[in-house]
């Protein structure tokens, strides 16, 4: 008997618990040339904001050992495009859409989550809080937990209450369960952990930082122990709220991995550029890893790593 | 469109060939050869099961062959880390590749006369589409460049197959010492020509582009910009690029391009976001029906 | 001619810029194996302690991509061990020594620096700031810029003025400059960075925190890209405070990467565990970067990638 | 001590031979077969020159021979990723190898009985100890157990080495059903022994030990502690091992071990810190020379 998938976050339930990560996967029309996107457990949209964005200069990205170095500054065609070309197309697909959503003030994002209210289909909001505050400086609205729960409060106030807010944490912050606690606060009905880490890399050719913004964002594998640290630290705190966890996740056991240190799904992102078939492969693998250790429900497993040694789950 | 779409497969090496500084590579990929148009590449996973490389190397599909069901040959020089791993493959293994991608290089309904320009490794996608021309009754001529003479690509094929073909290398080592765009002027003088396409570095692509509006003839250029994906995801490839409508969009050059008509591409401003593209800091929307905005390329 | 590799790390000049990482290389006797110890800028020996410490249970560590994820827990003999059989025997195969060292007040820091700054041959002194604060339940130096100040200048007050006295510190802090400068506030002759990045793995099989310690150390080439941010971004802030750059040096290249950024000497650590070769191998290619680029010192390009372009060190 | 020294070498590999549930790769290592004694091992490299593995994988030397130069066999079954990577060499390529490593089995002076005990791929190291063992005129016994009959290993040679072999499997597909401590007893008692060898998994290992104790003969143990230098810069392959001075340290198995007195190794303390150990929480020196104080082993 194959083992049941299924894995709720908040009041949606999935089908099974494979994402892919924003920013990463576009609106999910790229991926369906390769698979059938109405398979995995949803895709997650690259993070729009109210107007179309540019983003930053070439190059915006350089390789780095099991990573990637990225800093594309969030370029998007906007709201509007959104609705009208790439929200239609996803769910005539069939696919399940979380929709990402950026922006520079509270103001922002609530008009944002008002249009996304509006619009039918959307499953869940994610809020990517790791945009800058255009009121404080350009500092990060994860920077400070009282500015990320006002941006997560207007989202939910503006949310149709049957649609699920997530908010999006950054690992580059001084107190990473200080922030959760914030956001659980302000009313998001989970969390979704981790976004890219802060990093560098210099052209030795050049001389020069090698992406453009010279600060970027590591993705990848190299930093799925970073992300399995906060997901862990974070489940411990607040052990009721749903986690999506991401970073690194290249197979079915880096999947089960997040699911044991706490996260009902799991999204992945950067490993799509170098398979972009990796959502329905690490499925499979995931599936697999389920059977070989007879584990009946993947729900089961969510949070096993905490539990004391012997308690781990029936099989 | 469904039937261009690009597969994944995990392709057994057929052959791995030395040719002077580059290597050429023939895989069994038989959906990639039957669905390749010229000026397509494919987007080679390096380093293995285990490999720290997550960006997929991008390469020029230099030749499909019907053989074994469909093989697939594109040539490479080591550059770094990935593509000295490609060199080291041996017939048997197994490359995971993903293709045929890119917009494919517009042919022209008639017969006319076109002038090829290739820069050392960029010349690649210029083979398949010399033969595809000279089979639509074209006059193909080559101009191929590069910093010496173990690096121009393919000399004897080139000769074979175009009308006429020139050679530059930086250090005068075959051809004419110089640069492809010191040779095309006289090129583009000697043979009344319809059409320019070209692919290499940037400057290159740039300067063709000037000398071709010179002579009021279009060019379609191939742009190498640095890709992780190869598949339109990951929004790194971008290029600033004037679209029907005027408006300039940073437009993904592995799904919009790689090739592009030479004008469109505002060369001067690659690297930066021009002030005045879609979505730039400061930008306003102009019009109100952003959707209907045809897409930049 | 061949490069001009020395580099000078406050009063102190090393005939080169390679060192090894402390605690990747005990006190270097099992690498003088492999290869002459008097070749390399310096060994920087295993954090010490007052008294002999058995560290963490096993499993100590776990592989990551591209990265290790480690809790050893200073395992080590002691201060008195470490002055009659270590130290001397690094002195005697013409090893410059970089002692590291490790307590849980400023107290115990403070003996630790009188103790070395009467025995003979220290090159410079290397303060872990990373070790449990015992008078702070636990919390780590480099968790509070004030409690690493007082560490850092109970050192430099015991140190015998000719030994540079550098403080090490850690990615994991809310704020990297602002700890930096309070150390050098307290007189720090200079800064080494990163330590591990916190981190943590499940093992699928058991179901439990894959190393003993459940949280763990990532180190090697995966935190390379936040190493060079923290060094990047420090130097900005401190461009004549000496650093020594590490993490995930693997290749001579990476070496040139860390001095591009403002390190003045780089240690190699984790990669020695999969190269023992590895500090001679990277002083060969780094060497040859410098030669194939025309570079005649490599002091000339400490900090070379903040100058603007096209104002890179003349060759 | 410098003539034992380990060395690092790039060795081309002959062969790779599947034998049941193993794989035998063959490499040629001069340096390390001349200086090899049984009980030591190899550190691999895995994954090549761009992996993402950064720890080396141990393997016991199974076998050296003259030819080439000198030759070393090491034999192992897919566990991980690091083993998938090597079952996939082939000859010719070269593999960065560590070695030898580790403290050997001690050999008696005299001509004594000896059994050789050992569990799926840790019997590797007791071949060449049992062939040592023979050449110096004592009697060696086998006792190898496995889970099933594909994973006993070199049956064959055993039985040719050997005085008697004694084979166990978990499923009872070759030889007696049962473990090896189940076997053992028996062995003892036929033969009167004057020293055992065991190597193989940590249980396996404590229950060999507890028997020879009840019979009162010196065993000698193989630990296998996960590694990552395997050169004993690390900390990470520690076990609780009681020194000659009484007191318990944490042994790095790569270079105190992999051998220890069988009564000296904690088992029943492994995967923590014993109380008592030096430098453990609260633990106060005692004796006033620590230098003086042996170290473990
Ligand atoms: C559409 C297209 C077609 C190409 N066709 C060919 C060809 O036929 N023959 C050939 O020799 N080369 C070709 N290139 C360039 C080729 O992709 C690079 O030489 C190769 O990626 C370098 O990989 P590396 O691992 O050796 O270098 P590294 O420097 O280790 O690569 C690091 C990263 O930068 C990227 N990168 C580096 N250089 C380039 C580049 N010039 N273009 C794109 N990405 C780059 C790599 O993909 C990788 O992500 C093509 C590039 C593009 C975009
Ligand atoms: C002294 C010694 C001798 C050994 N001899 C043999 C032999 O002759 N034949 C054989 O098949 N196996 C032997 N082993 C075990 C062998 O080292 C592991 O099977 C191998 O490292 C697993 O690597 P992997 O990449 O397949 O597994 P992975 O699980 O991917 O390895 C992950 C990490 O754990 C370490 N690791 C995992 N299992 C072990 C283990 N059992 N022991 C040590 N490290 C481990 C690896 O080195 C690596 O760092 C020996 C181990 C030791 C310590
Ligand atoms: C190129 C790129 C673009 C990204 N864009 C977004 C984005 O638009 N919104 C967002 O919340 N996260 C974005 N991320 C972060 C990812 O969603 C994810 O949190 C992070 O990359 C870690 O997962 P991974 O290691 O699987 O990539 C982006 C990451 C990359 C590499
Ligand atoms: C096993 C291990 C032990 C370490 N022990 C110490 C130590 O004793 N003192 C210290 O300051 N840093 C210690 N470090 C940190 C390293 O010195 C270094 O800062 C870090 O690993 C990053 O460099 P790397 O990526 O080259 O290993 C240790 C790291 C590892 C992996
Ligand atoms: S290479 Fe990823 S979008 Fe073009
Ligand atoms: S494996 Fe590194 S010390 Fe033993």
């Amino acid at each position: 008997m194959s083992p049941d998938l299924r894995t709720r976050l908040a009041n949606v339930e999935l089908a099974n618990p494979i994402l892919t990560a924003a920013g990463c996967a576009g609106a999910g029309r790229e991926l369906a040339q390769f698979f059938d996107i109405a398979r995995i457990g949803a895709v997650v949209t690259k993070s729009v904001m109210l107007d179309p964005r540019a983003g930053l200069p070439a190059p915006r990205m350089a390789e780095t050992p099991s990573g990637l170095l990225s800093a594309t500054g969030l370029q998007g065609p906007g709201i509007e495009v959104f609705l009208q070309r790439d929200l239609p197309w996803l769910l005539a697909r069939g696919g399940r859409a979380v929709v990402s959503i950026a922006g520079g003030s509270p103001a922002e994002y609530a008009e944002l989550a008002r249009r996304l209210s509006d619009a039918p289909g959307v499953t869940m909001i994610e809020v990517n809080l790791s945009s800058p505050n255009l009121a404080d400086q350009g500092r990060h609205f994860t920077d400070d937990p009282a500015a990320a729960a006002r941006v997560v409060h207007a989202v939910r106030s503006h949310t149709r209450s049957d649609i699920p807010v997530f908010a999006k944490l950054s690992p580059d912050v001084p107190d990473l369960v200080e922030l959760a606690v914030a956001c659980v606060q302000a009313r998001a009905d989970g969390l979704s952990m981790i976004n890219t880490v802060r990093g560098m890399a210099i052209d030795t050719t050049t001389m020069r930082p090698a992406v453009a913004g010279g600060v970027g964002g590591v993705s990848g594998p190299a930093i799925r122990p970073i992300a399995v640290a906060c997901v862990y630290e974070v489940h411990a705190a607040l052990p009721d709220v749903p986690i999506i966890g991401m970073g690194g996740v290249r197979t079915g056991t880096d999947a089960l991995e997040f699911l044991l240190a706490g996260a009902s799904a799991v999204a992945v992102g950067t490993v799509i550029f170098h398979d972009p078939s990796a959502c329905v492969r690490i499925l499979r693998e995931f599936e697999e890893e389920l059977e070989e250790r007879g584990v009946r429900r993947a729900a089961d497993l969510v949070g096993a790593a905490h539990r004391p040694m012997g308690a781990q789950p029936a099989r | 469109m469904s039937d261009f779409r690009p597969v994944q497969m995990r392709s057994p090496v057929l052959t791995v060939r030395r040719v002077d500084a580059y290597y050429a590579v023939t895989v069994v990929a038989p959906g990639i050869a039957e669905r390749f148009r010229s000026g397509q590449f494919i987007a080679v996973a390096v380093g293995g099961e285990q490999s720290s490389m997550l960006s997929r190397r991008a390469f020029a599909i230099h030749d499909v062959k019907p053989d074994y069901g469909g093989t697939v040959e594109f040539l490479f020089a080591v550059r770094g880390k990935g593509t000295a791993w490609l060199a080291e493959r041996r017939s048997r293994d197994l490359l995971d590749i993903v293709g045929p991608l890119g917009r494919p290089f517009p042919l022209p309904r008639d017969p006319v006369n076109c002038v090829l320009v290739g820069g050392g490794a960029g010349s690649a996608p210029l083979f398949p589409l010399a033969h595809t021309l000279r089979r639509r009754g074209c006059r193909v001529d080559f101009v191929l460049g590069a910093a010496s003479a173990d690096r121009v690509f393919s000399a004897i094929t080139a000769r074979r197959v175009a009308e006429t073909a020139t050679f530059t290398t930086d250090d005068g080592s075959f051809g004419v010492r110089g640069r492809v765009t010191d040779a095309l002027p006289q090129v583009l003088e000697d043979a009344p020509s319809d059409v320019v396409y070209a692919c290499g570095p940037m400057p290159m692509l740039r300067e063709v582009t000037a000398l071709a509006a010179r002579y009021d003839i279009p060019v379609q250029v191939s742009v190498e910009e640095t890709m992780a994906c190869g598949t339109g995801v990951c929004m790194t490839c971008v290029v600033p690029v004037v679209g029907e409508d005027g408006i300039t969009r940073m437009a993904r050059s592995c799904v919009d391009g790689p090739v592009f008509r030479g004008e469109r591409v505002r060369f001067d401003d690659v690297g930066t976001i021009p002030f005045d593209a879609l979505g730039a800091p400061g930008w306003k929307a102009r019009g109100d029906d952003p959707v209907s905005a045809r897409e930049a390329g």
